[in-house]
């Protein structure tokens, strides 16, 4: 044993470095940085979650420094096998003292806690909000507007929520089979999504743009990829979307004896079994609604991009985009591939 | 026995101030069968009136009273085999014994009768709703623990009926009527809950 | 140690090795694959488990079964590393001529001391609210803003009435702060060399005025933005002024500045001796 | 040594004298029939060590589907079986055997006992424990249907969230491999509760009262109390999913009333406790293993005991800080909050204590020393990282996020592994009479401290910045790149430390240097027999008067006693 040992020291300076880091840390926009905030509800536990790292940090520092200190000015040095030290066995005070310090610390946190735990769960939601029914299934988002009746799925858009005009969305989320999470790191903290049960949460975004999430509880195989997609617009934007969605599906009202060859040859198909398009003949509920398909950004929560190339691809075999999806892989010649992608792609 | 100079494994000791292992070990085991039986009853008591369609529990539960005088006076005659076995008074102690086992199996006779009624009469099972699923399960599971202790019960009056020396086994004889009382005081708890709480 | 007899020749009784256990486990695990499997499969587990349980049974009734297991007559003292001396703390001696009452009871002072303080420094924070503010309520709900959302977003005038939960909820944070100050007052005043009393009275409160000032905005947003920093530290200089003497007096901490630290620190360790125990016995 | 006594023998259980045995009659007397406390406690060891390496193994794996953004290396349904098996075996076969063979080992010689209180008892505990593992990896060749979830290894997870676990959504036996296998390691792990409280309740020697109990005793006792409260939960949760499972009952079964978070509520009330039934037990290494290489005795020891009695108590108190985001009302996250952070004023009551015993000692830093000071440097870490996730506000951003992977990591690792190395470093010479080398031991430590630096560092981050636990896939973008392949570098230098590590072990085991009695120069009774010890442990039954009964042995002008209130 040649020398004291001062990795402690090393160790110290990796760990602030990291702490930095993690201040800091430059998501991409938009991004799951849960520390840029814009929305209410991730802004008060932001806020929070600064003062705890603030506090823990310092706890660190002190109680790390202690250490490293111990270590290093106590370590074994030439000469200390000739005598054992002082036997100390301990000390009323000191102990107190250190068994304060931290309670009071303890309650620190605990008020501020309390105040945004409440401030987050029990907000009045005013009575022009608007509702979102949020529906979890395995792997993909249902939402519903039940004031416009539209549902779509994996994207869904709210209005943007400003001083001057403040709009708050409140989501009630449910579930179809098992327990998923609901999480939207920029506009909320999670929450689960539960089978029997009605949970509830309130966003109110402060920037326009598209805000990614995902699934937070384990729900089987695909969980992974059960992501969904927030699209916050001004509130002209807004309503022009919900008008969008609420007229029929194209090619839905053709005059009697008219026929779209493609619409036919989807709509004696299996697929209806499973998938809506309002206006046709296909009321399936299994999955999602195809009504405006085209006006997504993406297919099969968020796994790839909307493009008819994608599309062919997932309808050929859903199973090799996504393995163990709730879609079965439905036999089609490529002919009938070429229709469904066709009529399909109507769908805006 | 065979070498006089053997030393014994555990040493009498006399200062430590330890315990006796058996009753450290059975006390141990009640406590984790208590907290066993507490989730079952949380659950019961949860899933108390949320069963949406079958029987309910006032429409087939009738209060089990002389099940439950049964078990409650086996508690007392185990007790008082115990006192005849610390008194060396052998039949005596056969007497109670026996009528500790009588005592039970009468319970567990009233429950196969009231189960039986269950599933025939009113049809309801374990699947049939909430109440049928906590129903047998919370019952069962104490069902379970009055057939276990009736087992040892059964073993310790053969063992005595075949001659055994009751005397030098007092101890454990001691130990299994506590676990007995234990059985009991569950069933006080189980029929709160499930007979007058629940109904 | 060597209290039993030494006897090379000694034998002890130790639990034979036995077979049951083992299987009687393999019969439950038998039991739970045929679950899964067939029923057969749990048949036969819970034959193997019965087996087991019976073997087991004969083993230990009526007789526990012993294997006589013969020492190695080895049973002298065992060799162990030489001791090397050990250093003493030696700080009782230089100090033996103070003859006081060890602290025995810091709870009694610190509880003492922050009532003390508590009330002191409600008063200054009272009057702050009644003179300057207006109402009496006012301090009474911004304290108590850190834990209620809804005083949180109150309004200066909201702040100013009554309110029942920031009452009860405002007095116990007072209370609860107060009481743990008091004590860790009482326990680390006697640590510091010299002058508690302005260590408690003035540099404590300051230091933790700014600790607070700092991460405020964090605590309690209301406060942060409401407070009149001047009357903060005035209500705290009160608290720690008030408190720190009653606790400084109370436990004659003055009297003890000149110990050692290991002293004052109430270190449990031979050598370290508490005056007016006596010389014989090392601290208790 | 000696022959199995046939039960049926007569003679009232006294086997003949020793005849000399052949190897394997000795070989199955010692190693598998056995019921020696000490022998049992080096086969649960060996048994941890093995699961050890097949979970840590699935760690890598796991680790290398995640290197890459959209890798594909691992199918889905194979990742998920991956980490459920990686967590299950960790926590019930790792973790539970190793500190039950810890105790095994430990108490009989720290008291000085001759054997455990229930030594057959001790035997089924083991097999029973075993076993369970073996039921849980014979899973891998169950029968494997054409639909996901039906055969094969379980994938739900290691906390099995109903009604994930129904036969709706997980049909065939994949989910009963996991819950029966489980309720055996229960069974197992109550067993040897048992005969630890009783153990240590019962068979002092002479003079050890409970005051003067070594602080591991105590803290398993702390353990074994937590083990048979917390664990029936588990266990009766799990007869419940059983009864849905094969009966057709309804207790967790959403599809009539059941209720999804009655499951939540259960498994935490076990699972919560069960982290400190992992970590108390690494607390009590680090309690004797500190003060000897410190040379001082351990600092408060009245205050270790409380804080350890409790840290048991309030854990009970304190589950649903894993359900903040259930939709419990205020209130009750409040109050589960403001629990689970009191947790930390014990904890740091015993990281204060154990600096200062280090505080003015002279510190030498063998490999079991350093062990428990990244232990202490870790833990602080990990413990500041679950005071986070304890506010609860703070929780609904980082739950399920890997941000509680890398603080469970740094639990379980960070404190867990490295108080269990430096456990098997300070009494291997004790367990086997040889000395581990201290050249590998300090690659091992090294490599291992690095690797797991490397591993879970970043992983912090990965969390904050939104990234999910349990995913066999991310997008590319989303900047979780670069922490996760660095993440899965840092495995490969874990797993160079660990084949160090056995390698050292088997070193040793064929050339280490010879021990000694007391080669640490320790104060407790198991150091005061030979290495390893006699099968009958003490030839003659110590006598204490202390809690440190060596100090005063070797110091007869300045004993223990003299200072100790008792
Ligand atoms: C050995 C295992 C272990 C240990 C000891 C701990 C210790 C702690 N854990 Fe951890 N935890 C796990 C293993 C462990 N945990 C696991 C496995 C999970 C995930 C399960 C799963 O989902 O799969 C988990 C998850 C988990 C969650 C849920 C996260 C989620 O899923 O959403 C939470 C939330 O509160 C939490 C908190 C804590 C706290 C507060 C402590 C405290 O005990 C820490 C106390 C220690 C200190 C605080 C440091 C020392 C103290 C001081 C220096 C004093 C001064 C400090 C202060 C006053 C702040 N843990
Ligand atoms: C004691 C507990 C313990 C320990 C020690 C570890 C050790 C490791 N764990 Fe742990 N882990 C858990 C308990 C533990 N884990 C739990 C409870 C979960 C939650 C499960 C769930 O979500 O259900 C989890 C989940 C978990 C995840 C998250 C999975 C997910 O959410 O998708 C990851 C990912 O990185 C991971 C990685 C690792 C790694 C790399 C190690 C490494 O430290 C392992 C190092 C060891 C070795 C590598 C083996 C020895 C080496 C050799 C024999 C050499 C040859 C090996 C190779 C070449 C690979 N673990
Ligand atoms: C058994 C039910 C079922 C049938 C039959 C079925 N689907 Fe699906 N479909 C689903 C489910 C479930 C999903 C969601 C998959 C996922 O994201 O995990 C889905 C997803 C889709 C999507 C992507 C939707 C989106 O919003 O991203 C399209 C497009 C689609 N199906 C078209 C079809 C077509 C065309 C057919 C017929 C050839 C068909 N489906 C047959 C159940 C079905
Ligand atoms: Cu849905 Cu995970
Ligand atoms: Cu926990």
């Amino acid at each position: 044993m040649n020398t004291r040992y001062r990795w402690p020291g090393g160790f110290l300076l990796f760990a602030s470095l990291l702490c930095a880091q993690q201040m800091q840390a430059e998501g991409m926009h938009p991004s799951g940085n849960m520390f840029r905030p814009l929305a209410t509800p991730a802004r008060l536990v932001s806020d929070l979650s600064e003062l705890t790292v603030v506090i823990c940090l310092a706890v660190f520092f002190v109680v790390a420094g202690l250490l490293a200190f111990a270590v290093i000015r106590f370590g074994w040095r030439e000469g200390d096998s000739k005598s054992e030290p002082p036997q100390v066995y301990g000390s009323n005070q000191v102990e107190i003292a250190w068994t304060v310090i931290p309670i009071l610390i303890v309650f620190v946190l605990s008020m501020a806690t309390a105040r945004v735990t409440s401030e987050v769960q029990n907000h009045k939601i005013p009575k022009d909000a608007l509702y979102v029914t949020v529906i979890g299934h395995q792997w993909w988002w249902e939402f519903q507007y039940p004031d416009f009746k539209i549902s779509t799925a994996n994207e869904f858009h709210v209005p943007l929520s400003t001083m001057a005009q403040p709009k708050l969305t409140s989501l009630t989320l449910k579930s179809a089979d098992v327990s998923h999470g609901f999480w939207v790191p920029q506009l909320a903290g999670k929450t689960d999504v539960i089978p029997n049960r009605t949970n509830s949460m309130w966003i109110d975004p402060q920037e326009t743009g598209t805000y990614l999430g995902n699934c937070s509880e384990y729900c089987g195989t695909q969980h992974a990829k059960m992501e969904v997609r927030v699209i916050v617009d001004t509130p002209e934007q807004f309503d022009i979307w919900v008008k969008q969605q609420q007229a029929a599906a194209a090619n839905s009202t053709l005059a009697a004896g008219q026929t779209d060859a493609n619409q036919a040859a989807f709509l004696s198909s299996a697929c209806i079994v499973c998938h809506t398009v309002n206006g046709t003949s296909a009321m399936g509920v299994v999955g999602p609604d195809l009504t405006h398909l085209m006006s997504r950004q993406t297919l099969v929560a968020a796994e790839v991009p909307n493009t008819a190339a994608n599309l062919r691809e997932w309808l050929k075999d859903p199973q090799k985009m996504k393995p163990g999806n709730k879609m079965p892989t439905v036999p089609l010649t490529d002919a009938e591939l070429n229709q469904m992608v066709a009529y399909l792609t109507t769908l805006k | 026995m065979s070498t006089a100079a053997s030393l014994p494994m555990n040493p009498p000791i006399d200062d430590a101030r330890n315990f006796d292992k058996g009753k450290v070990g059975l006390i141990s085991l009640i406590l984790t069968e208590v907290s066993l039986f507490s989730i079952f009853v949380t659950a019961y008591i949860f899933y108390i009136g949320k069963s949406a369609s079958g029987p309910q529990p006032v429409d087939v539960l009738t209060v089990p009273v002389w099940a439950t005088i049964c078990l409650l006076s086996s508690s007392l005659t185990a007790e008082l085999a115990v006192r005849a076995v610390r008194q060396d008074a052998r039949s005596r102690f056969l007497a109670f014994l026996g009528a500790t086992i009588l005592l039970g199996a009468e319970f567990m006779r009233q429950t196969a009768v009231e189960w039986n009624k269950l599933i025939n009469t009113d049809h309801l099972t374990i699947a049939t709703n909430v109440f049928g699923t906590t129903y047998y399960s919370l019952v069962g599971l104490h069902a379970t623990h009055v057939v276990v202790g009736l087992i040892l019960l059964l073993v310790a009056f053969l063992a005595a009926l075949s001659g055994a020396n009751v005397g030098k086994h007092e101890h454990r004889l001691h130990l299994l009527s506590w676990y007995w009382h234990f059985v009991d005081v569950i069933w006080i708890v189980v029929f709160t809950v499930v007979y007058v709480v629940g109904r | 140690m060597a209290t039993e007899k030494q006897n090379a020749e000694l034998t002890v009784d130790l639990p034979a090795p036995t077979v049951w256990p083992m299987v009687l486990a393999l019969g439950v695990t038998l039991v739970f694959v045929g679950l899964m499997t067939n029923v057969i499969v749990t048949l036969a587990g819970v034959v193997i488990f019965l087996l087991a349980a019976v073997g087991w049974w004969r083993q230990v009734l009526p007789h526990e079964h012993h294997e006589t297991v013969a020492m190695d007559g080895n049973t002298g003292p065992l060799a162990l590393p030489a001791a090397i001396p050990v250093v003493h703390l030696r700080v009782g001696k230089q100090s033996s001529q103070i003859r006081t009452a060890p602290m025995d009871r810091p709870w009694a002072a610190g509880v003492r001391g922050a009532a003390v303080g508590a009330v002191a420094m409600a008063g200054v924070a009272l009057f702050f609210g009644l003179v300057i503010r207006g109402s009496i309520w006012y301090p009474i709900n911004l304290l108590a803003a850190a834990a209620i959302p809804s005083l949180a977003t109150a309004s200066i005038e909201q702040l100013k009435e009554f309110n029942a939960t920031g009452l009860i909820l405002g007095t116990i944070i007072h209370v609860c702060t107060s009481l743990l100050v008091g004590v860790l007052y009482a326990v680390m005043l006697p640590m510091f060399p010299r002058k508690a009393f302005w260590w408690a009275g003035v540099s404590a409160p300051i230091l933790w005025s700014g600790l607070i000032a700092s991460t405020m905005t964090l605590i309690n947003p209301a406060l942060s933005a409401r407070v009149d920093w001047r009357w903060f530290v005035a209500s705290q200089l009160a608290f720690g002024l008030t408190g720190g003497y009653v606790i400084a007096r109370t436990q004659k901490i003055e009297s003890r500045q000149n110990w050692p630290l290991a002293v004052r620190a109430g270190l449990e360790a031979p050598g370290v001796e508490r005056p007016g125990e006596g010389d014989g016995t090392p601290g208790a | 040594m000696a022959s199995i006594s046939h039960p049926l023998d007569e003679g009232h259980g006294h086997s003949a004298a020793r005849q000399k045995a052949s190897f394997w009659s000795t070989f199955v007397d010692q190693w598998i029939i056995t019921v020696d406390h000490k022998h049992l406690g080096l086969m649960y060891i060996i048994v941890a060590l093995l699961f050890f390496v097949a979970a840590g193994i699935q760690g890598g794996l796991i680790r290398m589907q995640l290197m890459y953004p959209n890798n594909t290396f691992l199918s889905p349904q194979v990742f998920n079986e991956m980490f459920t098996m990686h967590g299950t075996t960790m926590v019930f076969f790792v973790g539970m055997p190793f500190i039950a063979g810890l105790a095994n080992y430990l108490i009989p010689l720290m008291i000085g006992a001759r054997d455990m209180a229930f030594p057959r008892l001790n035997a089924l505990g083991f097999w029973i424990t075993t076993l369970g593992g073996i039921l849980l990896y014979s899973s891998y060749f169950a029968w494997t249907g054409s639909a996901a979830g039906t055969g094969g290894a379980p994938d739900v997870g290691w906390f099995a969230y109903a009604p994930l676990t129904e036969k709706a959504f997980s049909p065939g036996s994949s989910t009963d491999f996991w819950i029966l296998s489980v309720m055996l390691s229960s069974i197992g792990s109550t067993v040897t509760a048992i005969n630890i409280l009783a153990t240590a309740l019962c068979m002092r020697t002479k003079g050890m009262t409970l005051s003067r109990m070594p602080l591991l005793v105590w803290m398993f006792c702390v353990v074994s109390f937590q083990i048979l409260v917390a664990l029936p939960p588990l266990t009766a949760a799990q007869i419940m999913l059983l009864l849905d499972r094969f009966m057709g009952a309804h207790f967790f079964d959403t599809n009539a009333v059941g209720d999804a978070v009655l499951w939540r509520h259960f498994f935490w009330l076990f699972g919560h406790p069960e982290v400190y039934i992992l970590i108390i037990p690494g607390f009590a290494c680090v309690t004797e293993i500190i003060p000897v290489f410190a040379r001082k005795p351990i600092f408060g020891r009245a205050a270790m005991i409380g804080a350890s009695v409790s840290i048991g108590l309030i854990s009970l108190g304190v589950w649903a800080h894993h359900m903040y985001t259930v939709g419990l009302p205020s209130r009750a996250n409040i109050f589960f909050s403001v629990a689970t952070m009191l947790v930390g004023v014990p904890t740091g009551i015993k990281i204060f204590n154990w600096i200062a015993t280090m505080w003015g000692g002279r510190i030498r830093f063998r490999t079991p020393m350093l062990w428990c000071i990244a232990f202490l440097f870790h833990f602080l870490l990990a413990g500041l990282t679950g005071i986070m996730l304890a506010v609860a506000p703070f929780d609904w951003q980082l739950g399920n996020s890997y941000f509680v992977v890398a603080h469970f990591h740094y639990t379980l690792i960070g404190g867990l592994l490295c108080t269990l190395f430096a456990g098997v470093a300070y009494w291997f010479p004790k367990a086997t009479g040889r000395m581990l080398s201290e050249k590998l031991g300090k690659w091992h430590f090294w490599l291992m401290i690095i690797g797991f630096h490397v591993t879970f560092d970043g992983l912090h981050i990965a969390g904050l910045l939104g990234m999910p636990r349990r995913i066999y896939t991310y997008p590319a973008g989303r900047g979780w790149e670069g922490f996760n392949y660095f993440s899965t570098w840092g495995v490969a230098i874990q797993a160079v430390a660990i084949l160090i590590f056995v390698w050292n072990v088997l070193d040793a085991l064929i050339q280490g240097k010879k021990a000694g009695n007391d080669p640490w120069d320790a104060w407790t009774l198991e150091w005061a027999t030979t290495s390893p010890p006699p099968e009958y442990n003490f030839a003659v039954l110590p006598e204490v008067h202390s809690s440190r009964p060596l100090w005063d042995l070797k110091h007869p002008e300045d004993p223990d006693w003299k200072y100790e209130q008792s």
